[in-house]
């Protein structure tokens, strides 16, 4: 039962970008098409589950008997680095159909604060392994939802009579902080 | 002899916006009696502070913005009455224009105006109100007919079915009385301004799952704001899906998230938030191709 | 000399005002809206990031014919990830409770594409005075940013600014200011005005 | 059971009350101005000139191409000219006028007899050389549409009597006077083409049209009256084919494909009275209301000049704004009232000034009102915005090609959206571009 409400409240009670401001360069800046949104997104939720489960090893059975901790950071950002390149290999070579949906999200990613964030936060908040790795798989579901919600909403705006100085990003953000006002409704839920 | 030409029909409905939008007002005014009834003149305060500041505020937009001026199109009207109906009667009157500004610019003519906003402003502007302070919207109920009454959350009271339909209980407004809610409700389909399918499976999918969960039907449908969310609220046109079948699962959606939050959320009431979610999915519930075109053998294959 | 001078001015300049990071150019918006609920996290914020934007800056100007082109990106982390870490550090013995209300932040610096992306698009093809004087300039848009942002939503959602209380006791202040959503809500409005002030400017020149 | 289809409106029924009871009367004027681009196809070249004498019936413009009819003279008298004018689309049409001398000289006639027993080989030309084109409106040879492609095969035929656009009243008027002439036409079109079932759709607000009809029917093989429900656009092809078959039309197809022929009731009326009578196409029932002193379902001979048939209803009420062919949901306008009446013209309505106001477009509030209209199932909505910003590739997708722009979606908007004459632009646009394409290849 704790599991599923944490899954719960990784998706919508502390929704990563409506709650913990994570990974907002992507959500605004792929979310214009719902089709891309959804790539972005899966690609996204793929990175953050290898990374959560790479990063706690490392950090677990690596940093910390080394005494490491303050080298945290720079660890986790080679680890995302090379397995955003390891994927991006992988894919290309196993499943070239995939790859092709998602290739040019994946370098994207190395620079999302979402994959860096998660990681970070699963030590901070000294999760288990299970645990790191299910926050890694549903905040980035979490994640999916919020940029394809944005991405429906945005493809409406298109065809909208937006104030010249409010298009692009401002009325992007002014959409997000009403997403995130609506989102509030989960408060509490779990 | 001038005469004209143009390109057919050359007839049109009678119904138009402004009309559409007057049966909404006329529809309103049995919950707002209601209100007056039980609790006072005093609540016309803030009633009357949101009808007129949304209104101005719409009207300073368009001239500032040397655009057309649409307030004769009565949908600002329309958003200052609804906002003005979901607020306890004490409510401030300077939170009343915050709302009211607040639903007219940044959520309607941030995104275009009448027909582009994707949530519904007086919802939203309500979510601001209640996370901005809480405390003014939560409390002060205590006004007219309830001034011993010190109930702080209206689906906590123990009233009676009877109470609950008459309006008998503490709430916002126009939230409270039911059967006025009803008469609005049987205006509105009568004058065709709404289709039944909305309310009544928002109502029925709410109540079914209230059931499931131990919570007698009637008394989720009474309780609230969901009869008047969705009637008033979930039927909006602008932040409904467009196709039919898109309809049902956001009115679906909508029972299924109200009875959710109300049963495990933090919030009382869970139907503002409910319909202003699924505002902002309706545009993905358009995308489901449901329906089958004359003369394509098959839709789905089509795509979208 | 002077010629040289000026530049170095409108390379501060273009960093501040023209180049904005955060009004401009909508580059690292996770921090810009997560750690500006007040006035000071968001000095503290621009602070941090302007200590690495210099640091690294600087850094990678001086390595910048070293540095092999294929592993030029890595390389940035590297050292950026280095000044993040010192500043983390710096922060966690100096200043505990900024340290606490920044968190994950702080570290996620490292990621924040403005600092990267000067990197990329100034220090490695820049001297190293011109490059330090990019990173200061940058670095003190994105905090001059960042302060506005908290001051506002500071002094709407809690009525005060820098902690000092300005408008009194019996100002209900509005929550919503300091909540995630409030955070996109002031940003936005705040582009778009920055946005309409500007375009009014270049009607007017025309 | 009243069969409907899905989507539609209720556009004003109260408009055919002036003309509801009246019985047909017959009008000839003193001139009539005959063009030659009645039927959809290549016009006609006129094959008299000015000064010849002409009887009722002979022909004066003769076929072009594939799809061209010959053209009668409605009128015996002298030509007084042959020339160009401009008609409704603005083009400049051949045309033959005509000063009638009321002697009623007829060209000689070939009868040929009894439907029932007419060698079925001869009524596909009979059809033909009587000029029959869809009265309905459509204007398409009747002929060419009967003629069934090979491996095609038909199994209805179907009478269209469902009349559903507004004002308009002559067919139901028809099928009350002369309903053993519908359906002679219906049987020598199920003759032609060895067609076992036929079928006369009928909306329930003509209820004596009905009982006429199927008073009419009893006893004719395969002939039979279905009633529909009250509901525009009953009688579009492809409503029609649904209600009264089940079946559909494909998309881009021709209701052969899918084992149907629809001919309107007042072409089958004239069918008839090409193969009974030997009649050509002279005359035709139309419907003259509006703001008319006395409005009228008149009988009037091909190419009366619109302003006759509105004096011989007693003039203009008052000013008028807007005057057009056909019924208000798809009727095309005119320019001026001295414009004559082809043999798809069914009505001439007038509209008063204040009817005759545009609406001006507000912006969509996205009731979906036209979705819900659209008898086809597409959303206007959707294609109204690719439209707007002349995107045509979008709008063909969103399948404006299967559009038929009955005007429901335009009629039911409260914002008063232009939507199908957006959607009539963006038709000629996507055929425009197909054209080029398949030209550059």
């Amino acid at each position: 039962m704790n599991v599923i409400l944490f899954m719960i409240s990784c998706i919508l009670t502390n929704n990563f970008i409506f709650n913990k401001f994570l990974g907002c360069c992507p959500f605004l800046g792929v979310s214009s098409k719902v089709e891309t949104a959804t790539s972005m997104g899966i690609a996204v939720t793929f990175v953050m589950t290898i990374a959560s489960l790479f990063a706690w090893m490392v950090n677990t059975w690596v940093l910390v008997p080394l005494q490491l901790e303050y080298m945290q950071t720079i660890a986790f950002i080679l680890i995302i680095a090379g397995l955003v390149q390891f994927v991006e290999m992988f894919l290309k070579k196993s499943m070239p159909a995939l790859y092709s949906a998602l290739g040019i999200y994946l370098p994207l990613i190395t620079t999302n604060c979402a994959v860096l964030g998660v990681a970070t936060l699963n030590v901070k908040e000294g999760y288990n392994l299970l645990f790191s790795v299910l926050n890694g798989t549903f905040s980035a579901l979490g994640f999916l939802l919020a940029i394809v919600l944005m991405a429906g909403v945005r493809e409406r705006l298109e065809s909208s009579k937006i104030p010249e100085c409010m298009k692009g990003f401002p009325i992007s953000l002014v959409t997000a902080g009403l997403m995130a006002i609506a989102f509030m409704g989960f408060n509490g839920l779990v | 002899m001038s005469l004209i030409l143009s390109s057919a029909p050359h007839v049109r409905a009678k119904d138009n916006t402004q009309r559409l939008m007057l049966n909404v007002i006329i529809s309103l005014l049995p919950c707002l009696i209601a209100g007056v009834y039980y609790f006072g003149f005093a609540c016309l305060i803030p009633v009357c502070v949101s009808v007129v500041s949304a209104v101005a505020a719409e009207f300073c937009w368009q001239k500032l913005g040397h655009k057309k001026i649409r307030i004769y199109d009565l949908s600002a009207v329309v958003t200052g009455l609804l906002l003005g109906l979901i607020v306890p009667p004490s409510a401030p009157w300077w939170m009343m224009v915050i709302g009211s500004v607040f639903a007219i610019i940044v959520v309607k003519q941030l995104f275009g105006g009448i027909g582009d906003n994707f949530l519904n402003p007086a919802l939203a502007a309500r979510a601001v109100l209640l996370a901005s302070w809480p405390a003014l919207m939560t409390s002060g109920y205590n006004v007219g007919k309830f001034d011993a009454v010190t109930t702080p959350t209206p689906l906590l009271s123990s009233a009676s079915l009877m109470d609950l339909l008459l309006g008998n209980v503490t709430g916002a407004i126009g939230e409270t009385c039911k059967i006025a809610i009803l008469l609005g409700f049987l205006y509105l389909l009568i004058t065709k301004t709404i289709r039944w399918e909305i309310p009544v499976i928002t109502l029925a999918s709410a109540a079914l799952l209230g059931w499931l969960l131990g919570t007698d039907p009637l008394t989720t449908v009474l309780s609230g704001g969901l009869l008047f969310g969705a009637v008033y609220m979930a039927t909006d046109y602008v932040t409904t899906p467009m196709n039919s079948l898109a309809r049902y699962l956001y009115a679906v959606g909508i029972g299924v998230i109200v009875v959710l939050i109300r049963k495990y959320g933090s919030y009382p009431e869970g139907v503002t938030y409910a319909i202003l979610l699924m505002n902002i999915a309706a545009t993905l519930f358009d995308r489901i191709p449901v329906q089958r075109i004359y003369g394509h053998t098959n839709a789905k294959k089509e795509g979208k | 000399m002077s010629e040289k001078k000026m530049n170095l001015g409108k390379v501060f300049m273009n960093g501040v005002i023209t180049e904005n990071p955060t009004f401009r150019l909508v580059l690292g918006t996770c921090p810009t809206l997560a750690v500006t609920t007040s006035a000071i996290n968001g000095l503290g914020m621009g602070a941090a990031a302007t200590f690495v934007l210099l640091g690294s800056n600087i850094v990678i100007s001086a390595l910048r014919k070293v540095i092999p082109d294929k592993v030029r990106i890595p390389s940035f982390i590297v050292v950026i990830c280095m000044f993040v870490t010192i500043i983390q550090l710096v922060m966690q013995a100096y200043l505990p409770s900024l340290y606490e209300s920044l968190g994950i932040f702080l570290p996620l610096i490292v990621v924040n594409c403005i600092i990267l992306g000067r990197a990329e698009a100034f220090a490695s093809k820049n001297p190293v005075v011109a490059s330090a004087v990019d990173g200061v300039g940058m670095g003190l848009g994105f905090t001059l940013a960042l302060t506005l942002i908290g001051c506002i939503r500071e002094l709407a959602g809690n009525g005060s600014v820098f902690g000092i209380n300005l408008l009194g006791t019996s100002y209900q202040p509005m929550l919503l200011m300091i909540l995630p959503a409030g955070g996109f809500l002031v940003f936005g409005l705040l582009l778009g005005i920055i946005n309409s002030l500007t375009n009014r400017k270049k009607e007017g020149a025309k | 059971m009243k069969a409907t289809f899905r989507g539609g409106v209720h556009p004003a029924h109260h408009s055919k009350q002036p003309t509801r009871g009246l019985a047909i009367r017959d009008f000839v004027s003193d001139t009539v101005q005959i063009v030659m681009n009645m039927n959809i196809g290549a016009p006609s070249k006129p094959c008299v000139k000015k000064g010849d004498h002409v009887k009722i019936g002979q022909i004066i413009g003769e076929p072009v191409g594939g799809l061209g009819l010959p053209v009668h003279a409605s009128v015996s008298g002298d030509v007084v000219a042959v020339d160009a004018i401009p008609y409704i689309t603005g083009d400049m049409v051949q045309s033959v006028t005509i000063k009638n001398d009321f002697q009623e000289e007829w060209e000689e006639l070939h009868p040929l007899g009894n439907v029932e027993t007419v060698d079925p080989a001869l009524i596909l030309p009979a059809i033909k050389n009587a000029g029959i084109c869809g009265m309905g409106g459509a204007s398409f040879p009747t002929h060419v549409k009967l003629t069934i492609a090979p491996g095609k095969k038909c199994e209805y035929v179907l009478a269209n009597g469902a009349e559903c656009e507004t004002h308009i009243t002559c067919d139901d008027r028809l099928m009350q006077e002369h309903a053993t002439r519908v359906v002679d036409g219906l049987r020598a079109v199920m003759r032609a083409l060895d067609v076992k079932t036929g079928i006369i759709g009928i909306e329930d607000n003509k209820p004596e049209a009905i009982a006429a009809m199927e008073k009419a029917a009893q006893g004719r093989d395969g002939v039979r009256v279905q009633v529909m429900k009250t509901k525009y656009p009953q009688g579009g092809e492809k409503q029609l084919i649904k209600v009264l078959t089940g079946r559909e039309v494909p998309s881009g197809g021709l209701p052969i494909d899918c084992g149907c022929v629809v001919v309107n009731v007042g072409t089958c009326a004239a069918i008839a009275d090409a193969i009974i009578d030997g009649k050509p196409v002279i005359d035709r029932i139309l419907t003259c209301t509006g703001a008319v002193r006395s409005p009228a379902n008149l009988r009037v001979r091909i190419g009366t000049i619109a302003a006759d048939v509105i004096g011989e209803c007693g003039g203009y009420s008052t000013d008028p704004g807007k005057i057009f062919f056909g019924g208000a949901m798809t009727g095309l306008c005119i320019p001026n009232d001295s414009l004559p009446i082809a043999k798809s013209t069914n009505g001439v309505v007038v509209f008063t000034k204040e009817e005759a106001v545009s609406a001006e477009e507000d912006p969509c509030i996205r009731c979906g009102k036209c979705v819900d209209a659209c008898p086809i199932g597409l959303n206007p909505y959707d294609m109204k915005i690719s439209a707007d910003i002349e995107k045509w590739d979008d709008c063909k997708k969103k399948h404006v090609m299967d559009c038929m722009l009955c005007g429901a979606c335009a009629f039911i908007c409260p914002a008063r959206r232009w939507l199908t004459p957006s959607f009539k632009i963006a038709k000629q646009k996507i055929t425009e571009i197909a054209k080029k394409e398949a030209a550059a290849k």
